[in-house]
């Protein structure tokens, strides 16, 4: 049996008083990609910054690597990596030095940064743009870059293939699988139901901030129940 | 904690050297109000030279409000603050560093309208090392506070106007302090023995310390 | 007597005197507000148990 | 009605009976001061409200602090530090327009750059922007801890404005306005007029304080019963977990619940 990376137990997320996350129960475990469906505003994107430590539950519990959320945020935040919906981008910065940024803030060393643009498919052209002046696509390309650079145990994707051609969502789909091959744990939240389904192990139903359901997928039958 | 504080100095400074945000705004902003203190007072006496510390730190305070808003909407752009908290950055790292970045661009502004005050007003500055001293407690004071108050406010909407509303009445003694430190320098002639200069080291000290203490909980909360 | 501690004794009079009414008007709502909530509450538990 | 609940209205009694007290002895039954006439009859309001704005920050410091202390870490005491600062700002701005009052006729200003009347309005600032604070919208922990440490600030300041506008004064204006002459005797039944000003107005404080709360702990309270309807709204609304109703189309889900 694999190992539980991630569980949300009768979680409840408050934004203001409204309950993004109404009703969620959840897990991960290691080495799997789980795949977030629902419509706009289901309590998504909140289950993954509730992953991330960005947002506090305000009932039920949370555990992320066996640790609980409420406790300690800064522990399990070495272990993640977050493409969020925002880009966490400077925009004044060029895509090179908001790189080396990250780098230095996730104390790794400069040479990973090459292999890694090379592999997100920016040429040395956008890497000297300013952030500001990227395409949707280029920044998406960037936060991913960011969000798997410290190779995370656990990855955290909103919306990865939004504002992608073909091939970078073909990029992102090989990249998850990746991920999961080499251990880590891969949710994603996407609106591209087809290549997320075709890749996921398994499947959460989202609906109005509850989880409905889980569907287990393709290889991994049966993993869901212990 | 100093890696952290380091890296995002680093960070900020680029960012501005990039921008030039308040290069732009405020260097016009400092010289124009000298320029209107000037009209206004008239420069036939000796009044603009005895008010000059007192319009120096004014300015200098209006303008490290802006670079503390600056400073700020830097992190709320792309959501760059949360991006600084999934890295695991150590928030007393990131308080420190917003506020030495915050610090050397008050610093350029500071030494603009010290240039400004001399050419413009005709003040003779005495006792260099006291202005120096106290300009540079004056600064952390202000910045600690500012940074402090700033990371606080930073949900809500109202945070421009909010802001200075916040951090003025607790900076009050450090425009005091470094008002009567500048005066003593300028037209007393005293040294870094100055009583006023000691108060500034006090609060700037604290406010350091709180702020590293509890930036912590600001951040996360 | 001269004006000025009137004034005193009423601008005091009136900052509490104003307090205590918004106060206790707040209290007041929100009391009933609270006493409608905890029936309504116990009203759906029992109807929950029931069924 | 409940053990406490009668005590509130006790104090709240008590209260009302020592002010309305303070005022007839304060207006009518003792004389007017040598020096200063009748204008000594502020001396029986004014600082007794001085000192309550003074003691209502006290507590909200420590309240502040010990929201902040992880040990001791409650809700409960982010109420008290809002109660009592919200009152505290009342007694303030009360403090500063006797204060003016009094000052007029006695200094022939409105205001002046005094020591104690300067850090009394700066204070007041400051709380004023621990209020605003306190308004930013969040979860409740965000708010008390935001809330917390600007209290933790406010604290920490109030002593060094207090000691920088001291030195202002006395190394910059020689001795102060507030001339001692002017200064009343204070005796006999005056003392006793004092005395019950300071009491009544302080169980006015902790009457209020204690009203503040309740309507603190009440909102928090409807707060949580509209978050409660609206997660039920929520799931309940077409065919959520909770709802009981028949399963999905997607006949291949299983139940949210099974999980477990």
């Amino acid at each position: 049996m694999a190992k539980k990376v991630a569980e949300v137990r009768d979680g409840v997320v408050l934004i203001g008083r409204f309950p993004a996350i109404a009703n969620c129960n959840f897990d991960a475990y290691e080495g799997e990609v789980v795949y977030l469906s629902g419509p706009n505003g289901s309590g998504k994107t909140t289950l993954l910054r509730l992953l991330a430590g960005l947002v506090p539950l305000a009932r039920g519990t949370a555990t992320v690597f066996g640790l609980d959320l409420a406790q300690n945020r800064r522990a399990i935040r070495d272990g993640i990596g977050f493409c969020a919906h925002q880009s966490h981008l400077y925009d004044d910065l060029t895509v090179l030095e908001n790189l080396h940024f990250a780098a230095s803030a996730l104390r790794l060393p400069k040479p990973t940064i090459d292999s890694l643009l090379d592999e997100f498919a920016l040429p040395n052209r956008v890497r000297k743009l300013p952030a500001q002046k990227l395409s949707a696509g280029q920044r998406k390309r960037v936060s991913l870059a960011i969000a798997v650079m410290k190779s995370p145990h656990l990855l955290l994707l909103d919306e990865p293939h939004s504002s992608l051609d073909d091939d970078g969502k073909d990029m992102v789909d090989r990249l998850m699988r990746r991920y999961a091959e080499a251990g880590t744990t891969v949710v994603v939240a996407s609106h591209e139901t087809k290549r997320s389904a075709a890749i996921a192990d398994r499947i959460y139903r989202f609906d109005k901030g509850a989880t409905l359901g889980m569907q287990s997928s393709g290889q991994a039958e049966g993993l869901g129940d212990e | 904690m100093f890696h952290d504080a380091m890296i995002v100095a680093l960070k900020d400074v680029r960012i501005e050297l990039r921008s030039k945000v308040l290069l732009n705004q405020l260097l016009p902003f400092v010289l124009v109000v000298l320029i209107l203190f000037g009209f206004a007072i008239g420069t036939a006496n000796q009044t603009l030279v005895q008010v000059s510390p007192g319009i120096f730190w004014v300015v200098a305070f209006f303008a490290a409000i802006l670079a503390v808003e600056r400073s700020l909407s830097v992190e709320s752009d792309n959501h760059a603050k949360e991006g600084l908290m999934v890295y695991g950055l150590e928030p007393a790292g990131v308080f420190l560093g917003k506020l030495i970045a915050v610090m050397v661009e008050c610093f350029a502004v500071e030494v603009v309208l010290g240039l400004g005050v001399v050419v413009l007003y005709g003040v003779k500055l005495h006792g260099v090392m006291l202005l120096i001293l106290a300009s540079l407690f004056a600064t952390l004071g202000l910045a600690s506070v500012g940074v402090l108050f700033g990371a606080l406010s930073a949900a809500t909407k109202v945070r421009e106007t909010l802001l200075p509303l916040l951090v003025l009445p607790a900076t009050a003694p450090v425009l005091l302090a470094a008002t009567k430190a500048w005066e003593d320098g300028i037209v007393n002639h005293s040294g870094i023995g100055d009583p006023w200069l000691g108060l500034l080291v006090v609060f700037g000290l604290v406010f350091l310390a709180i702020g590293l203490v509890s930036f912590e909980s600001v951040l996360e909360d | 007597m001269n004006g000025y501690v009137e004034g005193g004794y009423l601008v005091v009079t009136g900052g509490i005197g104003g307090y205590a009414a918004w106060l206790g008007t707040r209290a007041k709502k929100l009391r009933r507000a609270v006493v409608v909530v905890r029936d309504e509450t116990s009203v759906q538990r029992r109807s929950q148990d029931k069924s | 009605m409940n053990r406490s609940g009668v005590l509130v209205r006790l104090i709240g009694l008590l209260a009302i009976i020592g002010i309305v007290g303070t005022y007839w002895m304060g207006l009518v039954v003792t004389p007017p001061d040598v020096f200063q006439g009748n204008l000594v009859r502020l001396v029986y309001l004014h600082p007794p409200v001085a000192w309550v704005a003074y003691l209502a920050y006290g507590v909200t410091s420590l309240a502040s602090i010990a929201f902040l202390w992880k040990r001791t870490r409650n809700l409960k005491w982010d109420r008290l530090a809002a109660s009592s600062a919200e009152v505290g700002v009342l007694f303030t701005g009360l403090t500063l327009v006797t204060g003016s009052i009094w000052g007029r006729p006695t200094w022939g200003v409105w205001w002046t750059w005094d020591a104690r009347l300067t850090t009394t309005a700066l204070l007041f600032l400051l709380y004023l922007g621990y209020l605003a604070i306190r308004r930013i919208p969040g979860d409740r922990y965000k708010v008390g801890t935001r809330s917390a440490v600007a209290g933790l600030v406010a604290f920490i300041d109030v002593p060094i404005v207090h000691q920088s506008v001291v030195w202002w004064k006395t190394l910059h204006q020689g001795a102060t306005v507030l001339n001692p002459s002017l200064s009343p005797k204070i005796h006999g039944e005056m003392a006793w007029t004092l005395l019950l000003g300071f009491v009544s107005f302080t169980l006015l404080y902790v009457w209020f304080t204690i009203k503040r709360y309740q309507v603190a702990s009440m909102t928090d309270e409807l707060e949580d019963v509209e978050v409660d309807r609206m997660i039920r709204e929520r799931l309940e609304s077409d065919g959520g977990v909770l709802s009981g109703g028949a399963p999905r189309a997607e006949s291949n889900f299983v139940d949210g619940g099974s999980l477990k």
